[in-house]
């Protein structure tokens, strides 16, 4: 195996809230390759969000980050290195997708000044020669009559048309990895479709690795080909995407996929994780989904369980594996 | 500081302005328009026995300023008063009616605001010729209701759309009642906060065109009044530029201050709402 | 032209309901263009049924939910809820019939009053309608906080204490507390986590069948609406392009629309192979809908003509209970195009 | 404009009695003079007629006579508003560009130690009448130091001294007035664009700036122009606040402008020039307020669509 693009080692980050001190990210640790699709899931709460701002240090003001954590890119820390270095890195060999293009996007420039952006910041291009490749790039992901649409605003574009402005900024520069968190939340069904193809054709053209933070399954099972569960800060499961939706391993990603509800069900009640997540100022002792899980018995009280290497790539979090008979049924 | 303690130094230091000015006739060391007997006339820096000095007519600078407390804050809490039942029912019944009608009470608004708030008090005193305290309580209340009907009606218009007022009505609870239980209590903030500032607005005010001579008119003490006296012919009389000013900063900072620190605390609550 | 399914008086029965919004603009705000929100729509709801009424953003869902409760007064058309006819209700009358006909909210966030307590918000309701006083509301507070999966005690609470799910029952419990026999869900698990989700789709379920309740379920989340729905309603820029049974409409989807909007929808099952119908562009603005057939710009029916461009076609029972506004749908035949999900 | 001067003269007619009976009561003067004084002026025509009349001779720049000058309105005011926009048009830039600067540069570090010494000095400030701020530095730097000429726009001795000293004597002249009236200013918008900066800081197309590698330098710059047009709508309502504050300072330093003619004005009863003064400074609100909003537009597409 070659060495990974991406290699994230024991990332731990903090806040201090008025509940006391909040472990948002507690230890998480995975690689992404070159040119892989690795599908980052959870419910809202979970820490995934925090998780892929942390890859490039922009955690909102108050995150604190453990020294120990270690973000390596290409071989170098980016947790470490001087601000100048990371700045040249974010944009050019990094990029980052997010959730809300209306309010990720500046509301007072134009789309295709905000695309060229990029270019200028990190090559030595002229004003012009960025804007000609902005209004290109436009082009490329599918926005008609680019021209004139990168003289526009924000505003003046759907809700379609501006997560394909991001992307188009995202991927102008052609990075090796591209941080999508929920690009097509906000999006309804027929236009997430539309963007997910967009994706799709550009990771096939460009080669470019693609972290997707999500919380569809379906999502997931359209795009990745590895897939991370997220739990209260946690990693529970990391698996092979057809494994995941196959044989899932941790009861919570079990009750995910029991909870998420299909096109061709008959009509049967869906099935329920009880309860709800807790808050990251109080993650319970031992395993984290213990109250929520039907299989908890006293040592999931106790201990808290490691992430144990099930197959080939595929780790699960659960005392299960080693007592599978304590399993109900 | 805390955002409690940053509430709460400011409202105890209007506590005090209060009190002070209520008790000001037990308080000053004379009565305010008291001449001394002794035919002293003339105006004096600060002694033991007139510790803010006396005025050009030998006036106890103190007692004139603490009778002045009483009229400064109660012509700014009165007419502040009134600016803000003004405002809130215009305000208030532009954003719930909507369409035409709150079209209509903005151009209005825009109107009003285009005349500044001093000339249009100018040209009143002119007509008047000398303004009678109520009738500058009226005046001051009358032009000092744009904002808070702006501030009004901008938070009822966003009330109206809300979707637990589209509840209630779903409900069957009647307009009124909507009004007075889900709208009026989250209109509450913005109408403290505003009349807040508006006090330290028309206390400065006040104490403006009473130094203009078209305010207060003498013998009434106000802290303005005394700021003229100070600056009738016959030397420079710092005492009485420094304490009445002073007097009138502290005020305005005060109730500025509580503005600022009300308006803190009220946001992190109509952010999570 | 309706949709009647039953041969008995449906509870609710809509006709041609028809809501424009002026776009006003200018000093005096003079309207200057009309957005056509909701555009002609008729359809009934039976006692104890649930009717799915889909949609993307912009298809006109919400407004015709809320038009039918008049919380938006219609442009036009018919609404009859029990025999009543709604819309010549005067206030005092809308006001009362309102203890039948209840609304629950998308955002659990925006819809309760952040400084009312839980039970003085549930108990609203019963003393607008006078139902309970004193300790009796009381008691009918607890017993609906403990129906929808809540534990009595937080009736003393403040909604900014709860969860996004645990806001959502308590929207639930509100409007349960004058005991409606119809109630609007207004993407009532939109914006909740899927766990979360599949409670409240529970939850909606169990209470429909103790209570014999009838739902118009406004939602854009398909997969939810198979868990929900009898019927199912696919409205497109403020119309219904296709309204059939539930089986009927996910296993044989009749419009080009239905078909494109089923066929987008990620399915959770890795390396399954689906023919997928992209659909070019946006949706068009309702303030400008195309002539026509309103989906045809966008429509891949093969044999898409100058008649879709010009002529509106009527929503048409083309097969038994299945209804489909398209002019290239045959009539009472088996489906012209492959089904997507075969 | 006719808005407001249709106000005005409301507000004219509001007033118990008339100016005229106003302006000589108690002369010993016989009533039939005076009755033929407002016949002359045309008080005893009917309100439509006199709105008329009133409103023709606004739009022909017909102002009326200025009985303490004994001047045309018109001319008098030709000779004091340039002094007058001379120092609120100072003031204002200056009021502007350092508050807007003050107030970004707290935006962004919010909370901070600086912020919150800036926070309170903007606090003082703000709470001081502009008409004791200019007693005190007229106390300050005039009676007790003496560092600066007293009063007026330039001195006694001005026409005969040599062209450098002319200058010099303009600006120390100007130097008081234009403190007293920009402090208050700058405290005014940096308060505000503080807390527009601090919005635009928190969201998240900052964040986005930073993914694309910009340098802090550029993202405070993306945050700047989004938290701009906030402030260019307060400096439109805030001109009358500055009119107000202008006819202070001029009082106080005798700065022979229109803000000082106007309350003499007042004093003399002198009815037609305070009422030119109304109407001027409306005109002043009205055309800055359309200027903020022209402003506006510019620089934020949202604003007007």
């Amino acid at each position: 195996m070659t060495s990974p693009l991406l290699s994230v080692h024991d990332l731990r980050v903090s806040f201090f809230t008025e509940a006391g001190p909040a472990r948002a990210v507690d230890g998480v640790s995975f690689t992404v390759h070159a040119g892989e699709t690795v599908a980052l899931v959870g419910e809202s709460g979970c820490g995934k969000t925090l998780t892929a701002l942390s890859l490039l240090r922009l955690m909102p003001t108050g995150a604190r980050l453990a020294p120990t954590s270690r973000v390596e890119f290409d071989g170098a820390d980016i947790l470490t290195m001087p601000e100048r270095a990371l700045r040249s890195l974010r944009g050019d060999r990094i990029a980052m997708i997010f959730q809300e293009p209306m309010t990720a996007l500046n509301p007072v420039l134009t789309v295709g000044d905000q695309v060229a952006e990029v270019v200028r910041v990190h090559t030595a291009l002229s004003g012009r020669d960025a804007w000609t490749r902005a209004v290109d790039m436009l082009a490329l992901v599918g926005i008609p009559d680019a021209a004139a649409r990168a003289q526009q605003y924000p505003h003046e574009l759907s809700g379609g048309m501006r997560q394909r402005v991001m992307i188009a900024m995202a991927l102008i520069l052609e990075p090796a990895l591209v941080i999508a968190d929920e690009p097509t939340t906000a999006l309804d069904v027929t236009i997430q479709a539309q963007i997910l193809e967009l994706l799709r054709a550009m990771r096939e053209r460009s080669g470019m690795a693609l972290l997707l933070i999500t919380h569809d399954l379906g999502v997931v099972a359209e795009m990745a080909s590895r897939v991370l569960v997220m739990y209260a800060g946690e990693v529970v499961e990391e698996s092979p995407v057809e494994l995941l939706f196959s044989a899932p391993g941790h009861p919570y990603t079990e009750g995910l996929l029991a909870a998420v509800p299909t096109l061709d069900t008959s009509r049967e009640r869906l099935r329920t994780i009880p309860g709800t997540v807790p808050p990251p100022t109080d993650w319970p002792a031992g395993c984290r989904f213990r109250e929520r899980c039907a299989h908890a018995w006293d040592r999931c009280a106790s201990d808290a369980p490691p992430l144990v290497q099930l197959g080939p790539a595929h780790r699960v979090r659960c005392h299960l594996v080693q007592e599978p008979e304590r399993r109900r049924t | 500081m805390s955002a409690r303690r940053r509430t709460l130094v400011p409202l105890l230091a209007l506590a005090c302005f209060v009190v002070l000015a209520l008790g000001a006739p037990w308080l000053a060391p004379a009565p305010p328009n008291a001449i001394p007997a002794d035919g002293l006339i003339q105006s004096l820096p600060p002694t033991v026995e007139h510790p803010f000095g006396t005025d050009p007519l030998g006036r106890d600078v103190l007692s004139r300023m603490l009778h002045g407390a009483r009229v400064s804050l109660s012509v700014a809490f009165l007419s502040v008063a009134l600016a803000s039942l003004v405002g809130t029912t215009y305000g208030a019944a532009a954003g719930w009616i909507g369409g035409r009608v709150d079209a209509l009470c903005m151009r209005l608004l825009d109107v009003a605001l285009a005349v500044p708030r001093l000339l249009v008090l100018l040209l009143m005193s002119a007509l008047w010729g000398t303004l009678p305290l109520h009738t500058l309580v009226l005046l001051l209340g009358l032009t000092g209701w744009y904002d808070v009907a702006r501030l009004v009606r901008s938070d009822v218009r966003g009330l109206r759309e809300r979707d637990f007022v589209l509840a209630a009505r779903a409900t069957g609870v009647r307009e009124a009642r909507i009004l007075w239980r889900h709208v009026v209590p989250h209109v509450w903030p913005t109408l403290v906060v505003t009349a807040t500032l508006g006090v330290a607005n028309t206390i400065a005010l006040e104490a403006g065109l009473s130094f203009l001579g078209l305010g207060v008119q003498p013998p009434d003490a106000s802290w303005g009044t005394i700021l003229r006296d100070g600056q009738l012919p016959g030397g420079a009389r710092w005492w009485l530029t420094v304490f009445p000013g002073a007097a009138l900063v502290l005020a305005v900072l005060t109730c500025n201050a509580l503005g600022d620190a009300l308006r803190e605390s009220f946001a992190p609550r109509q952010v999570a709402a | 032209m309706t949709a009647q399914t039953t041969s008995v008086a449906p509870l609710l029965d809509v006709r041609n309901l028809t809501k424009h919004f002026p776009v006003r603009a200018g000093w005096f705000r003079a309207p200057t263009q009309v957005i056509r929100a909701v555009d002609g729509v008729s359809f009934t709801v039976a006692d104890g049924e649930t009717l799915a009424l889909v949609g993307e953003s912009g298809s006109g869902k919400t407004t015709a939910g809320r038009a039918i409760l008049r919380l938006i007064e219609p442009t036009s058309g018919q609404v009859h809820f029990g025999g009543r006819d709604v819309r010549a209700l005067n206030a005092a009358s809308l006001r009362a019939l309102r203890r039948e006909m209840q609304i629950v909210f998308q955002d659990p966030y925006g819809s309760l009053n952040p400084r009312l307590t839980v039970g003085a918000a549930i108990r609203e309701g019963l003393l607008v309608h006078q139902l309970a006083e004193g300790a009796a509301a009381e008691q009918r507070v607890r017993a609906l906080l403990d129906e929808v999966g809540l534990r009595a005690e937080y009736a003393t609470r403040y909604p900014h204490e709860f969860s996004g799910g645990q806001r959502q029952r308590i929207g639930i419990a509100r409007a349960l507390a004058v005991e409606p026999r119809f109630i609007v869900c207004d993407e009532p698990v939109s914006a909740l986590d899927v766990s979360v989700q599949a409670q409240v789709v529970n939850l909606l379920r169990d209470l429909q069948r103790d209570r014999g309740l009838a739902y118009l379920f406004i939602a854009h989340d398909l997969a939810v609406v198979a868990h929900m729905a009898d019927r199912v309603a696919v409205m497109y820029l403020g119309r219904i392009v296709e309204l059939a049974p539930r089986a009927a409409l996910f296993a044989t989807p009749r419009m080009p629309y239905t078909q494109a909007l089923l066929s987008a929808v990620p399915v959770p099952e890795p390396g399954r192979v689906r023919r997928r119908i992209l659909l070019a562009g946006d949706p068009p603005s309702p303030a400008n809908p195309p002539s026509g057939c309103v989906f045809h710009p966008r429509c891949s029916h093969p044999d898409r003509d100058a008649m879709c461009a010009n002529v509106i076609p009527a929503l048409e029972e083309k097969a038994p209970a299945h209804w489909v506004a398209c002019h290239k749908v045959p009539a009472a035949a088996p489906p012209s195009l492959p089904s997507t999900l075969a | 404009m006719w808005a407001a001067s249709t106000l005005v003269f409301v507000l004219l007619r509001l007033a118990p009695g008339d100016p005229y009976a106003m302006r000589f009561e108690g002369l010993p003067l016989p009533r039939a003079t005076i009755e033929a004084r407002r016949a002359q002026r045309g008080l005893d025509d009917p309100m439509p007629v006199q709105y008329a009349r009133w409103l023709g001779n606004i739009v022909r720049g017909e102002l009326g006579w200025s009985e303490q000058h004994q001047r045309p309105v018109r001319d008098v005011i030709a000779d004091l508003l340039p002094r007058t926009a001379l120092l609120m048009g100072l003031a204002l830039v200056t009021s502007l560009s350092l508050g807007m600067w003050l107030g970004a540069w707290q935006g962004t570090r919010a909370g901070s130690f600086g912020d919150q010494v800036a926070t309170t000095s903007t606090l003082v400030l703000y709470s001081l009448p502009e008409f004791w701020l200019a007693l005190l530095l007229l106390q300050l730097f005039v009676q007790t130091l003496g560092w600066l000429p007293a009063t007026g726009m330039v001195s006694a001795m001005h026409e005969i001294l040599p062209f450098g000293e002319r200058v010099r004597d303009r600006l120390e002249h100007l130097v008081l007035p234009w403190l007293a009236l920009s402090l208050v200013g700058v405290s005014v918008f940096a308060r505000f664009q503080r807390s527009s900066m601090r919005d635009a800081w928190r969201e998240p197309f900052v964040r986005t700036a930073r993914a694309k590698g910009v340098a802090e330098r550029g993202v405070r710059w993306h945050a700047w122009r989004t938290a701009l047009a906030p402030v260019i709508a307060l400096a439109g309502l805030t001109l009358p606040a500055l009119v107000g504050g202008a006819v202070f300072v001029e009082r106080i330093f005798a700065w022979p402008g229109m803000g000082n003619a106007t309350v003499s004005a007042v004093n003399a009863r002198d009815y037609d020039l305070v009422t030119a003064a109304v109407l001027l400074s409306s005109a002043v609100t009205v055309f800055g307020s359309l200027l903020a909003d022209l402003v506006q537009r510019m620089v934020d597409p949202r604003v007007g669509s």
